[in-house]
């Protein structure tokens, strides 16, 4: 017969208790300064939010005014971004899942959309810069910017859809199948159906990404300071977020322009989060309606 | 025979859900007792009171009286539960060892109840896996990864894993349904072996299974128990239609 | 060992220990009957309640081995030939004991004479020696050994078939003794039919260990040897 | 008809499967087209050279030595070489001090004259000009100055891209303050992101794990540039304050900064690996006796080990390739890291920094690319390990 410790039982007891003080301790640590970030930007710049700052042209030196060209700009760029990147990211993500073979190929394009997803955004910036602005010749305007923004977007948008399309289950594909459907008409009218509240989620969350990316664009699309609004695609314009950056490190007045720095990055905030709220309430809308069938 | 588990009049509640209803056994000591039916009929809940596994999940409420060596396990402090767990071995369904070495694996339950001699442990794993019959094929590389044994061999390691610790009782939740026949076999012998020194209850959906190793038999049907018998007289002339209905597989 | 194996070594042990009793009963009617002793006679007729329980007792270790281990191929021929091989000996039991019956019922010696004649006593001899050999046979699973009992078993049937004349001889040499020589005559019956139950044991051996089904057959095979 | 349509439509999707796939190649040959070309091609600007007097015996000329030469800090040749003479510096901005116009000619066509005649009579001269403007005469010659190499490139200790005459580009600190911001960024996340997930996986109950996923969710998200402003008006200032330091921005403060981004991506990794432990596994624990804890530290972190490592290298290959927050935090001095309470500079910092100023296909510009090709290298081979550990702990 073995003999255990006597007070083995209230030791080990007393050691849980503290590791998981430790450990809870932690994390609400991490939850508060999380949130005095959000809290911090959110109760100065929220003050500067009003009709006109975001209405109106940047003035004396970016110190006064609105944000409007940043705003229109950045959505000039998302829309354009994924106007490119969401047909070509879906149909790549069905290449993946539907048609690629098990092998050489797929683990080719696999490999490659995951290592696209891992490059850092200031190499997309690069990229874009020798390629587009330079070699195409399209210059720092909004066409390279929304290119380099769609490459960006793209393995998120491959990868969505992949997993989305992974999600339907086979039964759905077989039975379809089974009732003489082609593979095309498969996944037209049975798998994408399924799989689209996902990767419109998929979407959603890109375009909060693509509106917050700030490296990629610093040389193929953004204007330091141009109070006019873009007119062609060919034109510079300025972007959200490379107007926080330039009014809180190089403005001509850093501290008079604070306030409009934190009245931006609110924006920027805002744009993430109601993106994410709005991704939720498509995803349980959806998982409604399918649960309902 | 000593009566080694008793219950009385046993309810189990998961939420609404009444899993068992008013169960009454006694188990004899060093006896191999097997509890059968179909899926959902509680056979499992009620092998997990035994060693209070059903506290981990959410909403559980549990009456009657359940005694081990005559004490009600339900009645005992928060701090005693570690002690119970100790008298009381498990063993799972699928072979479930840990990420460490098949030495480290046997001698796990000894190093988190604080022992530390050394010597002592090593004499402790080397007894386990002897009496799990596992020794011979894996003193030489006890440093390996207990991952790197085969199915059957991991389902043994585990047995000798609970048995380390010296339990009086050992529970086994289908021990044998992931592995293949040879396997089983093993497992079934080492299950006869065993019951000279332990109190044995093993959940099983095969019904061979359960003819083959006890000396008991609980045929569990919708949360009641249905008959508690010795295993020859439910095998050979059950009391109960419903048992009957069952073990000849003309259930439905 | 395995479960089973020693669950079929006590069920091989117990079948062994039927088989000495059954031996023993009929060395001591051999006794019985050449010193015509009564006593013993009646003790082999209470030694045949406790065949009967042997009998009982096995036939439901067979059930309970069946039931509890499902068993398959050599286990499943082996509890199936127990259970036959156990109501064989059963048999050679009940038949013993009948043969003591007719020495117990009479108060004076059987005529020596009579007995030589018909060639009772051999037959007796040949019908242990054949129960004996089965039992080696069947303890050492060796079926040439089992064989054997057929050509004892011939000699059986040879004997019995020339009963009938030779007990006309006798009837008509000792007409005083005409019930002697009718109960003479049924006992060779019985002895006979000790030969029977021996053949279908070394049936049930060679099933057993060959897996191969010679009921029946008997015909070619006796051809064969 | 319907046919035709199919197979187009099949057709496009796989062109834009295989697009997908090129366009990484296509990244890498940009990238290292422009950065290759950088490696084996002179630091001093095209058409131009170094000249000396013929009887200066110095037989080359580093960049490093050049702008010691330029910096005045090494002011006679008998620092380099056995050549008694101080140094004296020619450069085009001299010419009007030392020469009349007319001397020089209308179009600069006696340049080549003065300037030798000059080196001939100051041995000690070291002069820049373009080899256009300067034909070879007997009494002067051209120091070869040697080509960039790779190895030079990434062990240089300096980096003075714009430097004049010769660009001395050493990525040495750059790469040292990557990797030193990064890595003690982990180094604080790791622990931290690790306990977190601990407590969300095991500890929390459902309701707080509720409401804690989705704003670990929404963090994430929150663009790179308006955490880099509030390093910017919080960080910076505080660690200015609490070392009592010049500037504060720092390596400690982009650490900082660093592995608050960086928690939401090792919480949700590594919670996912603690979750991949099986129930029957922790069961298995829990009934020999151990208590939640030590089932949670023995047995489930084992478990997890390969996840949370993939969580730690993913984390280190997005701190590496950060861009906009470390930019906006540590100073971008591109020194040597000698201390934590020093300004660094990254590689991806001094793309984003430096690029604009670059003309289009110079040397600097090239450089850059070089840069750029590193940091898609060291990503490279975190997803790759990554994938590794990952791959490996689903075999297990």
């Amino acid at each position: 017969m073995i003999s255990f410790p006597t007070q083995v039982d209230r030791k080990k007891r007393f050691h849980q208790a503290i590791a998981f003080w430790i450990a809870r301790i932690i994390s609400y640590s991490i939850l508060l300064i999380l949130f005095f970030i959000l809290f911090f930007i959110l109760k100065r710049g929220i003050g500067v939010i009003n009709w006109e700052f975001l209405t109106a042209m940047p003035s004396d030196g970016m110190t006064k005014g609105g944000i409007l060209p940043a705003i229109v700009g950045t959505l000039y760029l998302v829309l354009m971004s994924m106007v490119i990147a969401f047909p070509v990211g879906v149909l790549s993500g069905i290449y993946v899942n539907e048609y690629a073979k098990e092998g050489a190929i797929k683990q080719f394009v696999k490999m490659m959309t995951n290592n696209l997803a891992g490059v850092p955004s200031i190499v997309f910036g690069l990229f874009g810069m020798a390629l587009f602005v330079n070699r195409l010749g399209f210059g720092a305007s909004i066409l390279a910017g929304s290119l380099t923004l769609a490459l960006l977007a793209l393995p998120l948008i491959i990868r969505t859809t992949e997993e989305s399309l992974k999600a339907v289950d086979d039964t759905f594909r077989h039975a379809s199948y089974a009732l003489g459907a082609g593979k095309l008409r498969t996944i037209r009218k049975v798998v994408l159906p399924i799989a689209f509240p996902n990767i419109i989620t998929g979407l959603i969350l890109g375009i909060g990404r693509v509106s917050g990316e700030t490296a990629p664009i610093l040389f193929t699309v953004a204007a330091y300071f141009l109070p006019k609004l873009p007119h062609s695609v060919f034109d510079q314009a300025m972007a959200l977020p490379y107007h926080l950056y330039v009014i809180s490190t190089s403005g001509t007045n850093i501290q008079a322009s604070r306030p409009i720095a934190y009245g931006t990055a609110v924006i920027l905030i805002l744009i993430v989060l109601g993106m994410n709220l709005l991704a939720n309430f498509v995803r349980s809308h959806y998982s409604r309606k399918v649960k309902m069938k | 025979m000593r009566t080694k588990i008793e219950t009385n009049n046993v309810h189990l509640h998961y939420g609404d859900f009444h899993a068992l209803k008013g169960i009454n056994m006694q188990i004899p000591e060093r006896t191999v007792t097997a509890l059968i039916g179909p899926s959902g009929c509680g056979k499992s809940s009620y092998l997990r009171l035994f060693n209070r596994m059903n506290d981990l999940i959410d909403g559980v409420r549990i009456d009657g009286k359940i005694l081990i060596d005559n004490t009600d396990i339900y009645a005992i402090p928060q701090s005693e539960v570690d002690r119970l767990r100790r008298k009381v071995g498990m063993v799972f369904q699928k072979p479930n060892p840990f990420p460490k070495t098949i030495f480290e694996n046997v001698a796990y339950g000894l190093r988190v109840n604080g022992l530390k001699d050394k010597k002592l442990i090593e004499g402790q794993v080397e007894k386990a896996l002897r009496q799990a019959a596992l020794w011979e094929e894996v003193k030489d590389k006890l440093k390996k990864s207990a991952f790197e044994l085969s199915g059957g061999q991991q389902q043994r390691l585990c047995i000798a894993r609970a048995m380390a610790i010296e339990p009086s009782i050992l529970l086994m939740d289908e021990p044998a349904s992931a592995l293949d026949p040879i396997s089983t076999g093993k497992i079934e012998e080492l299950i006869y072996e065993l019951k000279s020194n332990f109190t044995i209850i093993i959940v099983t959906h095969n019904m061979q299974q359960a003819s083959r190793v006890s000396d008991y038999t609980g045929f569990f049907l919708l949360g009641e128990l249905i008959e508690f018998d010795e295993t020859k007289k439910i095998f050979r002339n059950p009391e109960k239609q419903q048992t009957e209905n069952y073990i000849t597989g003309r259930f439905g | 060992m395995l479960h089973v194996e020693s669950e079929i070594q006590e069920l091989k042990d117990r079948l062994i220990a039927m088989w000495d009793l059954v031996i023993k009963q009929l060395d001591k009617t051999q006794q019985a009957l050449e010193g015509h002793d009564r006593d013993l006679a009646l003790e082999i007729q209470a030694t045949e309640r406790r065949i009967n329980a042997f009998e009982l007792t096995i036939d439901r270790s067979c059930e309970d081995f069946i039931a509890l281990l499902q068993p398959v191929a050599s286990d499943l021929r082996f509890v199936l030939t127990a259970l036959k091989i156990n109501t064989n000996l059963e048999r050679i039991g009940d038949i013993a004991c009948g043969i003591s019956e007719f020495i117990s019922d009479h108060d004076t010696e059987f005529n020596r004479e009579i007995i030589k004649h018909m060639e009772a006593d051999r037959m007796l001899t040949l019908s242990i020696e054949m129960v004996k050999n089965l039992r080696e046979a069947y303890l050492l699973e060796n079926t040439a050994k089992a064989r054997t009992v057929y050509k004892r078993d011939r000699m059986l049937d040879k004997i019995n078939s020339v009963a009938s004349f030779r007990a006309v001889d006798c009837l008509e040499k000792y007409p005083d003794q005409k019930r002697q020589t009718l109960h003479v005559l049924s006992m060779i019956r019985k002895i006979e039919r000790i030969g029977d139950q021996a053949k279908n044991i070394a049936e049930e051996i060679i099933f057993y260990i060959e897996a191969k089904v010679i009921k029946h057959k008997r015909k070619e095979k006796d051809k064969e040897e | 008809m319907g046919r035709l349509v199919e197979r187009s439509a099949e057709g496009l999707i796989k062109a834009c499967g295989f697009a997908s796939a090129l366009i990484v190649l296509l990244i890498v040959f940009f990238l290292f087209k422009e950065g290759i070309s950088f490696l084996n091609s002179s630091p001093v600007e095209d058409h131009y050279a170094l000249f000396v007097h013929s009887g200066n015996p110095v037989t080359q000329l580093d960049e490093g030595q050049i702008k010691d030469l330029f910096d005045k800090k090494i002011t006679n040749w008998n620092q380099l070489t056995n050549y008694e003479y101080p140094v004296v510096l020619l450069t085009a901005g001299d010419l009007e001090r030392l020469f009349t116009p007319e001397q020089l000619g209308k179009n600069l066509e006696y340049l080549n004259a003065c300037v030798a005649h000059y080196i001939d009579t100051v041995p000690g001269t070291l002069a820049y000009f373009s080899e256009r403007q300067l034909g070879l005469s007997p009494a002067i010659r051209i120091v070869p100055v040697p080509n960039i190499s790779l190895w030079k490139f990434l062990s240089g200790r300096q980096w003075f891209p714009t430097a004049q005459p010769a660009a001395i580009m050493g990525t040495l600190p750059l790469i040292l303050g990557t990797l030193l911001v990064s890595l003690l960024a982990i180094l604080i996340a790791l622990p931290l992101g690790l306990a977190a997930a601990i407590y969300l996986a095991e500890i929390a109950d459902p309701r707080m794990r509720n409401i804690l996923k989705p704003v670990i969710e929404l963090l994430s998200g929150i663009p790179s540039v308006v955490y880099g402003f509030f390093g910017l008006v919080v960080i910076v200032p505080f660690i200015q304050n609490l070392f009592g330091l010049p500037v504060g921005e720092t390596a400690l403060a982009g650490s900082f900064l660093l592995a608050i981004m960086a928690l939401p991506t090792i919480i949700t990794v590594s919670e996912d690996a603690i979750r991949t432990c099986p129930i029957a596994v922790k069961e298995a624990s829990l009934a020999l006796g151990a208590s939640h804890w030590q089932t949670i530290f023995r047995v489930i972190l084992p478990y997890a080990s390969s996840g949370i490592t993939a969580a730690a290298i993913l984390g280190i290959g997005r701190a590496v390739g950060e861009t906009m927050a470390v930019l906006m935090v540590t100073g971008n001095a591109a020194l040597m890291p000698t201390s934590l309470t020093q300004p660094v500079r990254t590689i991806p910092a001094t793309i984003a920094a430096e690029l604009g100023e670059a003309s289009f296909g110079g040397l600097h510009f090239k450089a850059l690319f070089a840069l750029g090709c590193l940091l898609f290298l060291i990503t490279l081979v975190t997803n790759l390990l990554v994938e590794r550990t990952t791959s490996k702990s689903r075999k297990s």
